[in-house]
């Protein structure tokens, strides 16, 4: 099989409207991908899964990744002569930007007549706001209806032309999208006493109404989460304390 | 013809039957409480702490209360707290150990994960399964107390992981003791006058969890909210005899 | 009793196009009668699990049918970026409950290729005996379910535990947990086999066949078996590839793609075994397929306890804490019993992976479920359901 | 036909009975006479039944490689010193049961319609047990001599399958409803071959009344070989007729449909719980029973001992132990099959049943036309009866199986 590189010259020949981007993947494994213009993707997919070159006709896995917003600071380093005549100074001038943020959807092409692959494709939205919309490519491999499904319950991509684009694992009254980095849990759980860290400290309010039954939650979680041992605070003893025979 | 299979069938199932009645290795069942099957040795349940010594549980746990399996744990089922002072470990290096021990049995999931991180061999998987209790808040957390069981246990249950701990954690102390020796002749003086105060705190003394328990079930109901007396709670071995003391009255 | 226009459900019918192909269609014409529509599941005794069917009958015959999944859900993915790379391999155990070996190796296959660790030698034995005797547990359950979604009272379910409890016990005594093994890391194994555990797992897969021929036996030529599953959920290999149908319910179809033999991955090229093909696609072949897979694996076994070096069973390399693989990305994938199981991972430096994803063949391969279902009768979607073999902990994550 | 002597065994019940009724006075005396028949036909089947059930369980484990329930002892209050020590096998699992299902909560659904729920277990169990009334379980052991029994127990029995629509019917549950709509198509499918089946029987004997037909049953050929109707060809065919409509018929494995656990969760029993659910399972087991012991009367020889020298062995106690020996085929049977989809039960039935019934009752009017051939003769009876038997049955099956083979797999290059 032909390199990535080499297909991706291929595909911008071929396609000399779509941008076709190498994404390198700088990992032990090496397997790069190719990032597809989105409005053409889906006819650069049926290229892929139709040219007897290719024969890319089992798409095996679909995923989607989330790339929040990042801060990256820019170091730019200008050189100052120094109007004394000594040595130029360097000087850094640090400026903050946002990079976009984007969610991503990843195709892993393989073929099953010819028996090579993978072939990596990448398809990224405008934004994670509002232009979160891909074209579809289950018309293209039915293997991807339920994992686009997965990933437009999940992620929240939007792909457009799926047959039957409804949440796959968490139920239809759900709001969020659980897999994106910025998912904040609910905290409206039936907190159980448990012994560990963050959801310690959560439950703790929880835990003390229900063990104490007296001692009020919103004053107890009022109290420093982890005392040390011996401390006179009665609040801080109770979840750990009363597992004592 | 018609019919053959499914007297192929019958035959089968018949053999079936009569094999049940003298063929031992075709009945898998073991009638539980009155048979047990012999537990193989790499089983895994629950995992427990190590301590040296049988009759001082909390005062020779290996456990040095570094944080690791805590950090490593999975479903995060572990909660340790480090202690403040000292105590001489098995080698005579004083180290910290857990005041705080404690492992939520309806969140662990048996994976093991605590034990392969430990550098210490500290904590090892136990064998017990039996482990149903009546109250699934507090039966099944487990503390530092319940969780100590001496090392001849551990000898019992896993017998060949157990004797290979053992040896390198010999030539690993008797390694640490040779140096202590070399180093500790070179600078016994200067060591003397400062281990003497050490070994006073960090001695255990005659408190075990045994005064604890007669005051718990008054007490507790009411000590969380109410009672300003520090309770010794599962700090036997830190409370020393003025604690004692004003516990013994509010029984 | 729910009736809806029969119109409607036509024009939807059509409506969910198929790419490549003609397809199995509903028959179902106007004279026929109101239609009920049946929820088959979350409780019921033959959905394998907490799987839910939502079936459109026309008197007994299915004209729609619609899977829904997620009542095991507990966002495995999302867990495992909140925890080490490590510390997500006791999770993968409980993603197809029944093959945890096999999930495991291939959560290590894919760390090791994201790390470029080296596995030695005897582990990669080891692992190949492990994948091949869960292959057996794996289809020994399923051909025992399969009989119970057709109805016989146990019996053959019984006779299929008997023989996995052997196997199971075999686990036990190496991982220290019957289903939840825990087994593989990242660069070999975590445990070495006594020579009396492989001496008790070489007899046990020398008998194996005799289980398998008693088996055959007793149902391979049974004429209500025959009727109940031949011709009945017929799948064409154009749409098993387009669906991305893995496993034994791909190769029933009769396309010839077995991960052990295309990717080659572990050190299965140096071992002989044939891969065994369907001509139908229907439930009968999909069962006899996993007969046929058994007596392969039974194959493979016994080579591998023939050639089995000695050795490490970890890479020195290896680490177990602070394990930190270079930023990149990498999808390893392996034939696991059910079919082609994936873990996506995306490292960016961190001890916790940036992005970790399963590729679960229990969803994927029910994509054509209701393609295979229709025309079929609600005792058929019982029993193709249960020949595609699902574990919902791998279906809903 | 030696006569039996009438042992004190066989009497024994009688006398009993007899003895009771004339403690009491005149007018009542027809009365206690038929009480006592009826509590004793209860007492006797009831307690079949909880054994039955045990029986199964306990069978089907086994065919399992399992134990089956062996835990359930005498209780704790006994006054007997073995308790402690004695599980009695489990024996007295189905009291517990029994206990169990009584004590449960009743659930009826809110929508369900309370009076058909409520009627039809007590339908299915009430017909079930009148068609006891005309089995002769013994020489002298008739509750009924009716000269149309035959007739009077189809009926019954048919009653029981209207019972279990209506529970399908009144529980407003999809699952309930297919089941019972499955239950229908059965009943109509089997009725039809279980009677074609009997007719041969009706035809040799001459006459309805199952006393007349075991009476008919009662000599041995040779003085040694008994004359019962499966030994002849006919009557073979007849009764693996019989077998499989009775199982199709009392619902059993691999006919049972309308309860198919993995399709149809519990079928019409699924909105049934408590002792509602216990009468349905109790009236399953007394159509088995009573099918079961109809084959015994009609195929079986009824009462009579397989050899002379065995006859020392009270008649009640032979017909016994036949009925338990159907059971437990019928248990094994339920061990091993797997269960037909409902169009394969129909077409079972009509394309491969009622001909072979069919063809059987010829086949029987063949053989009665043939009875004074003798000689060589007789053996040409036996040819032409067994071919009439045999070649339909090889190809109506070959047709019935038509498309159905193992096949062979060829394996990747």
């Amino acid at each position: 099989m032909e390199t990535v590189q080499q297909l991706r010259d291929r595909l911008a020949a071929r396609f000399p409207a779509a941008r076709v981007e190498l994404v390198l993947n700088p990992g032990v494994a090496a397997e790069h991908s190719l990032r597809l213009d989105a409005a053409l993707g889906r006819d650069i997919a049926l290229f892929l899964r139709d040219d007897p070159a290719l024969r890319l006709d089992y798409c095996s896995n679909v995923t989607g990744v989330d790339w929040p917003d990042k801060e990256i600071t820019d170091v730019v380093k200008t050189t100052v002569p120094d109007p004394a005549g000594g040595p130029p100074k360097i000087v850094e001038e640090k400026s903050v930007h946002v990079q976009p943020g984007c969610l991503e959807a990843v195709y892993h092409l393989y073929s099953m007549s010819l028996k090579h692959g993978p072939v990596v494709i990448r398809l990224r939205t405008g934004n994670r706001a509002d232009a979160v919309t891909l074209p579809s490519l289950t018309p293209v491999w039915r293997s991807c209806d339920f994992q686009e499904r997965e990933i437009f319950d999940l992620f929240g991509i939007v792909f457009a032309g799926h047959p039957d684009l409804r949440r796959l694992l968490m139920w239809d009254e759900f709001k969020d999208h659980p897999m994106r980095k910025d998912y904040v849990e609910p905290d409206d759980y039936e907190w159980e006493p448990t012994a560990h860290g963050a959801v310690l400290e959560r439950a703790k309010a929880h835990q003390l109404a229900a063990v104490a039954g007296v001692v009020d939650p919103g004053q107890s979680s009022a109290n420093p989460p982890k005392a040390a041992p011996g401390s006179t605070t009665p609040a801080t003893t109770a979840p750990v304390k009363e597992a004592k025979p | 013809m018609l019919g053959s299979g499914i007297i192929n069938g019958l035959i089968v199932t018949a053999k079936n039957f009569v094999g049940s009645y003298h063929d031992p290795k075709r009945m898998v069942t073991v009638e539980y409480p009155e048979q047990r099957t012999v537990l193989p040795e790499n089983y895994r349940n629950f995992p427990f702490l190590i301590s040296e010594n049988a009759t001082d549980p909390m005062g020779t746990l290996r456990c040095v209360a570094c944080q690791i399996c805590e950090k490593e744990c999975p479903p995060q089922c572990i909660i340790i707290e480090k202690s403040k002072d000292k105590k001489p470990d098995a080698s005579g290096k004083p180290q910290l150990y857990p005041a705080v021990f404690g492992i939520d049995t309806s969140v662990c999931m048996s994976c093991q994960i605590c034990v392969e991180v430990c550098p210490f061999d500290a904590i090892k998987m136990d064998q017990v399964f039996e482990i149903a209790a009546t109250d699934r808040f507090h039966d099944l957390f487990l503390t530092r107390e319940k969780l100590a069981k001496p090392n001849s246990y551990y000898h019992q249950i896993h017998p060949t992981e157990a004797a290979e701990v053992d040896g390198r954690l010999n030539t690993e102390r008797k390694a640490a003791e040779e140096k202590a020796k070399a180093a500790a002749a070179a600078k016994a003086a200067a060591a003397a006058a400062k281990s003497v105060p050490v070994a006073g705190v960090a001695d255990p003394g005659p408190a075990s969890p045994r005064p604890a328990t007669p005051i718990q079930p008054a007490s507790a109901p009411a000590a969380p909210a109410t009672s300003p007396v520090p309770k010794p709670q599962d700090e036997p071995r830190s409370s020393p005899a003025g604690e004692g003391g004003p516990a013994n009255p509010a029984s | 009793m729910s009736c809806s226009d029969f119109n409607d459900l036509d024009a939807e019918l059509t409506a969910f196009g198929h790419p490549g192909g003609s397809s199995v269609r509903a028959v179902h014409d106007q004279f026929h009668g109101d239609l009920l529509e049946v929820s088959m599941g979350p409780q019921h005794p033959s959905t394998h699990g907490v799987f839910r069917m939502v079936a459109t009958l026309d008197g007994e015959q299915i004209v729609k049918l619609k899977p829904v999944f997620g009542y095991l859900h507990r966002n495995h993915e999302k867990i495992a970026e909140n925890t080490t790379y490590l510390g997500s391999m006791p999770y993968t155990d409980r993603l197809d409950y029944l093959c945890s070996m096999s999930t495991n190796w291939a959560y290590a296959l894919a760390v090791e290729k994201l790390s470029g660790q080296a596995v030695p030698d005897r582990a990669q034995y080891l692992r190949i005996i492990m994948a091949e005797l869960t292959r057996l547990v794996n289809h020994a359950c399923l051909v025992g379910f399969l009989f119970n979604d057709l109805g016989t009272s146990f019996t053959p379910l019984l006779y299929a535990f008997r023989e996995r409890e052997k196997i199971i016990d075999l686990f036990e005594a190496l991982s220290g947990s019957r289903m939840m093994c825990n087994y593989q890391r990242f660069g070999g194994c975590r445990v070495d086999p006594t020579p009396e555990w492989l001496a008790a797992a070489r007899t046990l897969v020398e008998n194996f066949p005799r289980f398998l021929d008693e088996y055959e036996r007793m149902l391979t030529g049974n004429e209500i078996m025959l009727a109940r599953t031949q011709g009945i959920g017929r799948l064409d290999p154009a749409h098993a590839v387009n669906a991305g149908l893995t496993g034994p319910v791909l190769r029933a179809s009769g396309v010839d793609y077995d991960l052990r033999k295309v990717d080659g991955y572990g050190f299965y090229p140096r071992f002989d075994f044939r891969v065994p093909l369907g001509a139908q696609g229907d439930t009968y072949d999909r069962y006899m397929l996993r007969i046929l897979e058994m007596r392969e694996s039974v194959k493979i076994l016994v080579q591998a306890f023939r050639d089995l070096p000695g050795g490490p069973i970890m890479d020195p390399k290896a680490k177990l804490r602070s394990f930190r693989p270079k930023a990149g990305e990498a999808y390893g994938r392996l034939e696991g019993p059910k079919g082609e199981l994936g873990f996506y991972l995306i490292s960016d430096g961190t001890p916790n992976p940036y992005r970790y994803r399963v590729r679960p063949p229990s969803l994927i391969n029910l994509t054509l479920l209701e393609e295979m279902c229709l025309g079929h009768t609600i005792a058929d979607a019982v029993v193709i359901l249960g020949s595609i073999d699902i574990v919902l902990g791998e279906v809903d994550r | 036909m030696t006569t039996a002597p009438d042992s004190f065994l066989e009497r024994a019940p009688l006398e009993l009975r007899d003895w009771a009724v004339q403690l009491l006075p005149g007018p009542l005396q027809w009365l206690a006479h038929h009480l006592i028949t009826v509590v004793a036909i209860l007492a006797v089947f009831g307690l079949f039944f909880a054994f039955t059930t045990i029986a199964e369980r306990k069978l089907l484990a086994r065919l399992q490689n399992r134990l089956g329930p062996n835990r359930t002892g005498l209780p704790k209050f006994s006054i007997l010193p073995w308790h402690l020590k004695h599980t009695l096998f489990g024996l007295s699992q189905p009291f517990a049961d029994a206990v169990k299902a009584l004590t449960k909560e009743d659930i009826v659904p809110a929508a369900a319609d309370h009076f058909l729920h409520f009627l039809a277990p007590v339908i299915v169990v009430a017909f079930s047990l009148m068609t006891f009334a005309v089995l002769p379980f013994g020489r002298e052991y008739l509750p009924v001599d009716l000269d149309a029994a035959l007739l009077y127990f189809f009926a019954a029995g048919a009653a029981t399958e209207l019972a279990i629509f209506m529970a399908g019917w009144s529980s407003r549950n999809k699952y309930s409803l297919l089941a019972a709509m499955r239950a229908l198509a059965q009943l109509i499918s089997y009725e039809l071959p279980l009677i074609l089946s009997v007719v041969p029987v009706v035809l040799v004997t001459g006459t309805l009344s199952t006393k007349a037909i075991v009476l008919s049953q009662g000599y041995w050929i040779f003085g040694f070989l008994p004359h019962w109707f499966v030994f002849t060809p006919w009557g073979f065919a007849g009764f693996i007729i019989f077998l499989i409509a009775a199982l199709a018929e009392s619902n059993r494995s691999p006919f049972d449909l309308p309860e198919a656990e993995s399709e149809l969760v519990a079928g019409h029993l699924t909105e049934y719980s408590g002792f509602k659910y216990a009468l349905f399972f109790m009236a399953e087991y007394f159509g088995l029973t009573a099918l079961s012991g109809l084959g015994v009367t009609l195929f079986l020889g009824g009462w009579q001992a397989p050899f002379p020298f065995l006859e020392f062995i009270p008649s009640y106690l032979w017909f016994m132990m036949k009925l338990i020996g159907m059971i437990m085929f019928f248990i094994w049977v339920r061990g091993t099959l797997l269960r037909l989809r409902i169009d394969q039960l129909t077409r079972l039935a009509w394309q491969f049943l009622v001909p072979l019934a069919l063809l059987n009752v010829g086949n029987a009017a063949f053989w009665v036309l043939t009875t004074h051939w003798a000689g060589p003769l007789q053996l040409v009876r036996w040819g032409v009866s067994l071919v009439i038997v045999i070649l339909p049955f090889f190809f109506l099956g070959r047709s019935l199986s038509a498309g159905y083979a193992p096949r062979t797999y060829r394996y990747a290059p």
